[in-house]
């Protein structure tokens, strides 16, 4: 126990007796874990972007003019609900698909009222929801290949496009983020090496004069911790305040209410931990590195 | 206690240091190693403190066989060791008080016990009023003294020192011989000390080990320096 | 002349001699300059596609029809080509939008076909291109006020929010292009600073020996040189390398052929200039700024 | 030459480490500075060198204010002294051969004459064998021979040596002497020499210079070691 109060004592004086080191390597510390940071959030939005798109796809199946009588719509039904990834499947009749098509020209919709009744050109339809987005070719192929379809579309916008936009940033984005993640050990671990390698030849004293290598470790870990924890003071500060700033301005989306912003309680607090436990675990491990090769240095 | 048997050792740039010394020294003996400038002596002393391995043949103190010790264990065997370096070898982040505290430390020596050991240490060699400096604050012989501090604050069984007054004044210089033939007749330690000051060697007779080139040319009880 | 030689064999020399040093500086350009080099094809690339997006963009506009005399439609298309932003204005006649409409229904477009004639319920339009993309909302309310216009619509897709998706991220990665660069600076010189940290004690004795300060400093300007040199061979080729590749594998462009990729040549030309320029500029900053420090350590 | 007038020096931390000294020393003398350790030796030296400014009075050599001068100066000034460190300062990073050339170097010789000058003085001191080993690769003895040959390898018109023979056997001491007497008759080079060797003080007999806690308490022609 008292053991362990000198080691924290000991990183301490350290870091002091050499604050410019010590201020270099926290720096370093603060700006790569802000980029981190930065990115875990956006990585988390992206990925809520996405289930949120991918639930709201629908696809619209019209029914084939020769299969409209009652039984093999019915069956048609049937047969899209039975295939794996669909959720749900509504009918629509051709009235309905006629209201619909009135709502979406707007303003100028109602040209289109001459058409109700027999005379009704469009085709009845099943709306058909399914369960995951990234499904959604693979369902409508199955579904076109079933007896009685007609034709097959997705709902609205180009919804494919834009999941794979999506679907494309969020890779793009886990591959930044694991990309920083390991630069940020990288240069952490680089910094405090840099700044122990100075004492190399006050570490191999340590040894001359009967100090095990436990002992000459020690208090550099804890140095390594310190700087970890300083480190992340800042950053996480920086983007918790950020990230709550954000989401009020915006109201809690993203350009449009589809992209709704994930809510930062708890949110923050689970990214601010896994900032802080990075950064003190890159601390330890740059330091607990450094010194080891150092001790090795002189017999 | 400390034997050497057909000792060799050649430096990685080809340099033969020392080519097959044998000597053994009883515990509680007092022996100078004399020789002109690289002739070797602060080689030995390397290998005796284990910084360095024997190219071929034995080093062995107090029963362990220095040359083959491992690595991590070099240290814990250190600790019976005290040793003033020829480049002193101080903590430069360090005040002199640490320096020689820490001696203590690592061997675990209860706080407050060491902190006072720590400062008497200090006091016989005549630093009480540079406790607070750091080793760049100090002249070249007080830089010395604080070695030699450090290396007698532990009572080791053996006391090893290279050229310990090469800074220091005739006074000084004889102070620090009483001090370490006080410590040789008081606690046994045994006692190796390099030196060029002829008039210590002279005036202190004792067993005197000449080397030169790396041979050991003479070894006598109570020798003296022949120029 | 002598002396420059002297001075680049002294910093070779103090590299190698480095070893370990030399290479944790090399490898942090490396990385960072990777970053940067990143952002910056991402960069021009996404000002590519705002460009070609806003290029594309039309504006719809549907003549009232108590205006579809050939003198008041003459004067509208005159109004609207004399607003500012407008390039240029196409009349699109009441046959025409049915023909657009018609195809914009695919497979089933044919059931309209029953409408031409005098019967059309369509709309007379100018089809209006407009000079710079960014415009389009102003552009389009200024015509929406002119007389005889019945109501303005732009073009296909969802154009504004896809503008200001691009316009975000390319502010986004702006923000990041200069923050990276930023970081890249401060980390570089950093490490090149902590690397000759330890040369302090060297310094000090060069200049205790009479070397003047120019005469130490400038073997470490070389060494910074060096280093940017070295750091930025392998970003340069993988940015270059990578970036080739990617628009080869893509066809040249990004999931759809609005976005087309910059051209490799003589795009990445300009970038690896660029990163090398950045690298070397920095690793003399580092040195230039570190050694500094340490020539005033000393008298 | 050297005019010290009335130099007070406190180092930072408080320490008075020079009490009005005031010596003036002429071309081409040979002068001896004795002294207690901690009595000021080293202290004197660094402000002739302009590592140190006086804390009060002037210290002028060869018409220089050593204590005004400029920062970025200082170096052109110091080329004018040869000085040999107590802890030697050499460049760890450069090889014997390379830190003697260095000296060389910074003053513009041409390669082909430095390099000449260089292995020469490396000859003279009796370093020939070792010019391509590191400073950690070398006894002490030899790193301090290093560290005389690039004081004098510029042939300066001061030299000033703080103890550099402190870890030399009496023979090579000798040698050194001899060959810095030599020195200073025939270039008259102006020459300062720190030292706690008795021997050498009393059988070489120059003007002694006693200092004692910073103050000078006795300077004379021919002076020698008083116990
Ligand atoms: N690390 C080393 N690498 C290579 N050669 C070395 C090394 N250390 C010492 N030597 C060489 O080994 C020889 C013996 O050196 P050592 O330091 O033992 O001499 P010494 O007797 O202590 O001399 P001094 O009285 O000058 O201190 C010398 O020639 C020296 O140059
Ligand atoms: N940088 C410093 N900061 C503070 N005090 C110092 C510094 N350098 C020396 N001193 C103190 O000044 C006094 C004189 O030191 P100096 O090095 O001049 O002694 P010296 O005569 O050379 O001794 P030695 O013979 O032991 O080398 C000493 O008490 C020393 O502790
Ligand atoms: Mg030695
Ligand atoms: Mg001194």
């Amino acid at each position: 126990m008292r053991r362990i109060f000198r080691h924290i004592k000991e990183a301490f004086i350290g870091l002091l007796r050499h604050l410019a080191m010590t201020l270099s390597s926290i720096s370093t510390i603060t700006i790569t874990l802000l980029f981190v940071g930065l990115f875990l959030l956006i990585t988390f939005n992206i990925e809520q972007f996405t289930y949120a798109v991918e639930g709201s796809v629908n696809i619209h199946v019209k029914v084939d003019p020769s299969f409209e009588d009652d039984a093999s719509v019915n069956s048609l039904g049937v047969k899209i609900r039975a295939l794996n990834g669909v959720r749900a499947a509504t009918f629509s009749s051709k009235d309905n698909e006629l209201d619909a098509m009135i709502e979406s020209f707007g303003e100028n919709g109602s040209i289109f009222e001459s058409y109700r009744g027999e005379d009704n050109p469009l085709r009845m339809a099943y709306l058909v929801e399914i369960v995951d987005g990234a499904d959604i070719e693979s369902v409508a192929v199955s579904i076109r290949e079933l007896e009685g379809v007609e034709a097959v579309a997705y709902g609205g916008i180009r919804v494919v496009e834009l999941l794979s936009l999506l679907e494309n940033t969020r890779q793009f984005v886990y591959i930044l983020v694991a990309g920083l993640g390991l630069i940020a050990v990288f240069l952490i671990a680089n910094t405090i090496k840099l700044s122990i390698a100075s004492r190399g030849l006050e570490i191999s004293i340590m040894r001359t004069v009967g100090a095990t290598n436990g002992f000459i470790r020690t208090p550099f870990l804890f140095e390594g911790l310190l700087i970890g924890l300083f480190g992340s003071i800042l950053p996480i500060g920086l983007i918790a305040i950020g990230y709550i700033w954000m989401f009020d301005t915006m109201g809690g989306q993203f350009i449009t209410p589809m992209f709704a912003l994930v809510n930062p309680f708890p949110f923050i607090y689970y990214v601010s931990v896994a900032m802080l436990l990075i950064a003190m675990g890159v601390g330890l491990f740059g330091s607990g590195l450094s010194v080891g090769k150092h001790l090795r240095w002189k017999r | 206690m400390i034997i050497l048997k057909q000792v060799f050792k050649t430096y990685k740039n080809g340099t033969n240091a020392l080519n097959g010394i044998s000597l053994t020294i009883e515990q509680g003996e007092f022996v100078y190693v004399i020789g002109p400038t690289g002739s070797g002596k602060s080689t030995i002393i390397r290998l005796i403190n284990g910084e360095e391995v024997p190219t071929k043949g034995l080093v062995e103190v107090a029963g362990v066989n220095v040359g083959r010790l491992r690595h991590s264990k070099v240290p814990l065997y250190r600790r019976n060791l005290g040793v003033v370096f020829q480049d002193f070898k101080l903590l430069e982040q360090k005040t002199v008080f640490e320096n020689v505290l820490f001696a203590l430390e690592v061997v675990n020596a209860p706080t407050i016990e060491a902190r006072k050991r720590a400062r008497e240490t200090c006091a016989l060699v005549g630093l009480s009023d540079k406790l607070n400096s750091y080793p760049h604050q100090l002249s070249g012989g007080q830089q010395q003294r604080v070695a030699i501090a450090r290396a007698i604050a532990n009572q080791p069984k053996v006391l090893i020192c290279d050229e310990p007054t090469g800074n220091l004044d005739p006074a000084k210089a004889k102070e620090i011989i009483d001090l370490l033939e006080k410590i040789n007749r008081e606690s046994n330690t045994t006692i190796l000390m390099v030196t060029h000051a002829q008039g210590i060697v002279n005036s202190h007779r004792r067993r005197t080990i000449a080397l030169s080139d790396g041979y050991l040319v003479s070894d006598l009880a109570a020798g003296g320096y022949k120029e």
